[in-house]
């Protein structure tokens, strides 16, 4: 829905002003809102930190903390302005560069009863997760610097666009994504695939087991991803209205939904309901249902969310028997789940619920509209992410060397370990002098 | 002396231990480990990743006794470790040249376990 | 409180329609207050987890984990209609039947300021929760499947009906309950008291040491707790207004004190201060004043909070000596602490402070209503649950077999370890074509 | 912003009463930002119980949970008083004391717009929160029952004192403290100073290497600090409002610059990001940022985040050398870029964006008022925690035993070890006759 | 009949695992170990803390067998544990007096890996 | 040859490393362990479960050496890990048949700590 509140704000930015119109309770929800995003990177962290060996975690980690530093900066001098100024079909405008344009009259912005200016975190946290779910693809063999640079960079001239062509009035405004299934989550595992195919397998992989270290930490990460969700599905309502409680409930049902179909599929094939999966399912499920939360009922979120079980179970079971290392299996995930989700979306919108018609409304058109904005979505950032890797690539090598990934990339290429012995641990002085 | 090493399960450890000091078995050091003997593989899966866990849990333990120890110490375990399903484990017993408390520097039969009660 | 906001609704319902009546500040107070119950869930599984050895840590976190789901399902299609919809004395109607009622004209049906629907999911996370609790009686011996089957069923037939009667209109609606002492914690104490015994002890309990495996998630489980718990019991004013305030502080101010309490018994005994126990201490507390949080003044809860260390302190020191294998201590923390606090709801509450006349104020009659209604509840949860588990037992198994019991339950029903080890993992690839 | 709110609070206090003139959405808001600083304290034993080593995990998060604890009731009965009651310059009065003075002619009292009782638990969390950042300096070497008596002590008559001087109307009200830079952060950093002066280092200091044993719970903490320090900043403006949104805004940007920059001197350093010390680049963010949230504009906010990281870079980083034993660097993380905070927001402070004209808009006298409240913080935190330690070693030893400092305080005082080992466990039943 | 110990690189293990399989040992037990040999040392750096590790994880297995498989033992470790760079680890071969199966009581060559078909 | 095992307390680790590395011993592998000796139990209680920890923590070393340098090596140890109370652990010595370095497949005095500089 974000869309829907920004391309009116022009209209609106000039006359609101701080003190006047602030609607408490809106502003009270999307100040929750943008905290329960931003936890989503931390949540992430442990998601697919749990997910990797010991020797990695804290290299995978970092790549997705490291985003609330990089991408956050990035997007608040430049990518907000990029994605969300009133611009052309293509790209914003520059007026929010450098974080200008947010005061009038010595007053702030107010639009639509919220403070203006919280739009710029708001909006950043969804920025710094997209990049964090890359990182997915990715584990045990980027070098750290080239993931930097990849993440300001794909930031800027990958996100920044795409949002605008969704949410900031571009040309792909018709497309119902309320919550970022196109911009967000399709993006990211397009990115993530190419980056997989442009960075090439782990060395050992196909040949040594890659086993999770940590189980605990990945329900940790993702009982704390679906607490975040609706800050990210029900605050992309933008009030604390009917939209953002029915976001919140089909957030709610969805994944609940997933996760029945899921633990029967694993109970069906061997007899064990796994927790590893059923993690995967809260995921596979949220993302699901992301562009869909505002626009569908209840019913519709929960066949949504059982539906998006089934391409997203047989693909991760199959995806290390297709030669991909896509480490932690963001394709599958967000992938496979987001494209259904936004398809879908287009099949079980509703005039009574969303304001939209859908498919089974009769307006077949929708799904078409849908099918449009994920090809363009998949060949955009397919193509930015390779361009980009390439470029990076002319500057620094993209991985690691043999023997830093044999190592472990935590002590490799962080000096650190997870979870260090002090056995053996010599402390250096490098000035004997000071201490006693 | 000897140095009786035995690897046992983890969950009869507890019974091992009170059956050696019962048998006036003090010094020992006990170490986790994991073994491969005739038993069944298990199999986990963890998303697509497949794997055959070939090595089950087992405690090692080391026991460092004086010639008349052997015997008592090697029945203690027999007698507290068997369950009589493979992966009981095993008893090694090793010969010891030497042996020092570092605490005092004492040797051999003074560091390990004491002769028994009007014994040898 | 639910009670006066859902007696009062069914004159509502046809009259509040979306858009129209929307309170955005008790709104955006209702979708936090949901997304913080919801989180408890996961934090459950962590203070649960945290408790058990090793060998059955991912069990023990799924079997709360896994009731976002199962219970979750079954809730919104049936569960949340035999509760809440106007109904008889006994149970609820079948209106919200399939997620069925929410529209009335087109539009969002609104109740009290807030969409309607949102109840559905602040109310699941209710019973979900609820369900999850019950697990801790049944660490380490139940197979999961049995357990899906009963969660779903119980949900259904014990905690909806009992929902009905205390707060959706039913035949104990006399009694306080402001967030749920007797529905939620009673509820689930007295049924994993029952599961416990039929069950039967854990094959090794009272000859071996049942230590917990890792303590800091046990603090990790009941710091989100309690950061939960605020949106359990101030939510349950369904506003955000004073009630609220007041619900939060006692929330704040009860677990202290029973932390204080506890941590000094602690110390006057053996003179150390467990962490263990200062984690059990805050869950006793916020436990006591969940039934009385919107009722009773600020000494008030501090005097509940302090007052309900002792029973459950002595009897969760005790019970290994009972020989009762409640594995978790769920009687002693939730049984008696919410008995306790179901009583003395009815002493401490305030005409000035929650709108009721308790004991204190000379209306000891109260404390006789509430009498009642705990015991109605125990006699109810005790019997529905015992009928559940004979019937479960009809089909199958309730227990595993002793032989995966020796092995853990992670391995043995779950097929992972919650901290795989990948030596001596050998990778298995069915078409050993596929990987490189 | 407290000061604000509080200094014409006594205007209101006799006028408002419940049922009138809530905001619904300024008390959601407050509600849920309550919760989030609650949070910290629990995040903050994740934070330090990481980085110590494994005989010390339990001890180290004791000493902030159990602050939730005793901190908490003490705050409620007598702190809050004294801080913020109506009283003189040096300290407030006695009308709040005992929880008394809350009701008004049977309603609960309101001030601007929210349920006045709930400013005691939103204060309460600072309070608690600043009392365990205390603990920092000191783990390894103080008695349990030594730190329960200080914080108890500390809470009442340093922070309390503190508080009212610059947010209750004291003699230091005109001192710019949006969140607490000077009265949380300077407080506690120099009471740690003194404290770890007092106590000596560990035994080992010097000679051994103390390694975290757990980075992720360190970046877990770090997480959920910056989560729960939106409610702390965001919190401070009392109202879901422009400046709730502005505070809120800075709270993201600030740690996002410091963490660019501390990871940009580590890769200048020695090639290696570390993620011990992003974590530590949040906090430091966090801290610098809390004093200006609210009247600095978001260049500002990142102007100051991205300062901030140099002292504490290059201090934490030569601190072992210095002989000073503030084992977790509060000193480092807390003191200077809490200090570095509170003389920048004199600098960065701006009339259009927080009402207040700073430094760069002429007003430098800002800056001094600035220096001033920090050196009166200062000292008067040095002056009271020398005193209140030499008070209780009159009463009993303040350091543990060496020898419990060798085996490690969780086994040592506590009883417990954070990750128990079954094995060797020999389960003692006082009373044969009871387990079967 | 000796205890072969052989310490190698935990990313070796399972090779190592499958060369002694196909040589037919089966009985061993595996521990985690820290090995301190002529390799050059890693700096970490927590905070103000800079360590030198001189230690590296490593893997230490343990094998009792009938003389005939040592040296089929020892091969199969020396083929499949070697990269050719510092840090491959080490072979010790001590005697071994005993060896008890606890399931069974069966002592020395019947307790350990069988001797080698139609072999000595 | 000889198979030094070493069980000392884990804080002394650092300084037994540094006393081995000042007498030339270079290769060396490190174990966790947990002992029983003489010492204590210490009392642990979670909620109503009380248990007697009988095990103390413990670090393992083991050294091949050639016969000269088992003297120093000893010497070495029990210089650095003596701090006179119960728990101070022990030293064993074992005969060593045969040591195989994998990465070249040197054998023996080769493959363990050279000779003392100079010496026999
Ligand atoms: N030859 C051996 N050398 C070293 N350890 C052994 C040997 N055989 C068995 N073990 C250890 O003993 C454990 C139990 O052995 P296993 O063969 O499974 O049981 P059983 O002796 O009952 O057939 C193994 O897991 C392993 O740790
Ligand atoms: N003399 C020894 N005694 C015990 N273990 C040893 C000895 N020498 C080497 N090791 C073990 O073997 C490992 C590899 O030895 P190292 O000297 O690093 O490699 P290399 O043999 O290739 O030179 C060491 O980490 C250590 O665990
Ligand atoms: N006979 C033994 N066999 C094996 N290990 C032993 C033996 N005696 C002692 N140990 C190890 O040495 C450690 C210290 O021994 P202990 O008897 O406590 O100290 P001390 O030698 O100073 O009396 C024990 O924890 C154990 O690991």
């Amino acid at each position: 829905m974000k869309k829907l509140v920004w391309s009116t704000m022009p209209l609106v930015l000039g006359l609101a002003l701080a003190g006047g119109n602030i609607d408490a309770g809106s502003t009270a929800w999307m100040l929750v809102s943008t905290a329960l995003v931003l936890l989503m990177t931390p949540a992430l962290a442990f998601f697919y930190g749990g997910l990797v060996g010991q020797k990695n975690v804290l290299n995978t980690m970092m790549m997705s903390f490291i985003a609330l530093g990089f991408v956050g900066v990035a997007w608040a001098l430049l990518g907000y302005s990029l994605a969300y100024d009133n611009g052309g079909a293509f790209l914003g405008g520059l007026g929010y560069v450098g974080l200008a344009g947010f005061l009038r009259e010595g007053q702030m912005l107010v639009s639509d009863g919220l403070p203006s200016i919280l739009d710029v975190a708001f909006q950043g946290t969804f920025a710094i997760i997209t990049v964090a779910l890359i990182s997915g693809s990715l584990a045990g063999r980027m070098r750290f610097s080239a993931w930097l640079l990849l993440s300001v960079l794909w930031v800027l001239f990958v996100y920044a666009p795409l949002a605008h062509w969704v949410w900031g009035g571009g040309f792909l405004k018709g497309a119902l994504d309320f919550a970022g299934g196109t911009v967000v989550h399709i993006n990211a595992a397009v990115a993530g695939l190419v980056a997989a195919l442009v960075l090439g397998p782990r060395k050992a992989f196909g040949r040594v087991a890659f086993l999770p270290h940590n189980v605990p930490f990945v329900l940790l990460g993702a009982g704390l991803l679906w607490f975040g969700w609706f800050g990210f599905n029900a605050g992309s309502a933008y009030q604390a209205d009917a939209s953002a409680g029915l976001a919140f409930v089909n957030t709610f049902l969805a994944p609940a939904a997933t996760m029945v179909v899921w633990t029967l599929l694993d109970l069906g094939r061997e007899g064990k309901a796994t927790a590893v999966g059923a993690a995967t399912a809260v995921v596979v499920g949220l993302v699901a249902i992301t562009p869909a939360a505002g626009f569908v009922g209840p019913t519709g979120a929960l066949w949504i969310g059982a539906l998006a079980a089934f391409p997203s179970y047989f693909f991760i079971l199959a995806r290390p028997r297709l030669g991909l290392d896509d480490s932690l299996d963001v394709v599958g995930s967000h992938g496979l789940a987001g494209t259904l989700g936004a398809i879908l979306t287009g099949v079980f919108a509703s005039q009574d619920w969303g304001g939209v018609t859908g498919g089974l409304e009769g307006n077949w058109a929708q799904v078409a509209v849908q099918f449009k904005a994920v090809a363009v979505a998949v060949f955009y950032s397919a193509l930015g992410t390779f361009v980009l890797l390439k470029l990076i690539g002319l500057l620094m090598p993209l991985r690691t060397a043999d023997r830093e990934e044999a190592i472990g990339l935590d002590a490799a290429l962080h000096g650190e370990e997870a979870y260090p012995s002090m056995e053996g641990a010599i402390l250096v002085l490098d000035s004997e002098g000071g201490a006693a | 002396m000897k140095l009786i090493i035995a690897v046992v399960r983890p969950e009869k450890l507890n019974e091992v231990l009170e059956a050696l000091f019962k048998a006036e078995v003090r010094g020992l050091t006990i170490t986790r480990v994991r073994g491969h003997g005739g038993g069944t593989e298990r199999v986990e899966t963890y998303r697509g990743t497949t794997v055959k866990m070939g090595l089950y849990d087992k405690v090692k333990l080391e026991i460092a006794v004086s010639d008349p120890f052997v015997e008592p110490t090697i029945g203690a375990i027999l007698s507290s470790a068997r369950t009589g399903e493979v992966g009981d484990g095993k008893i090694f017993v090793v010969p010891l040249e030497r042996v020092i408390r570092i605490r005092t520097g004492e040797e051999n039969e003074a560091a390990v376990t004491p002769v028994p009660p009007g014994g040898a």
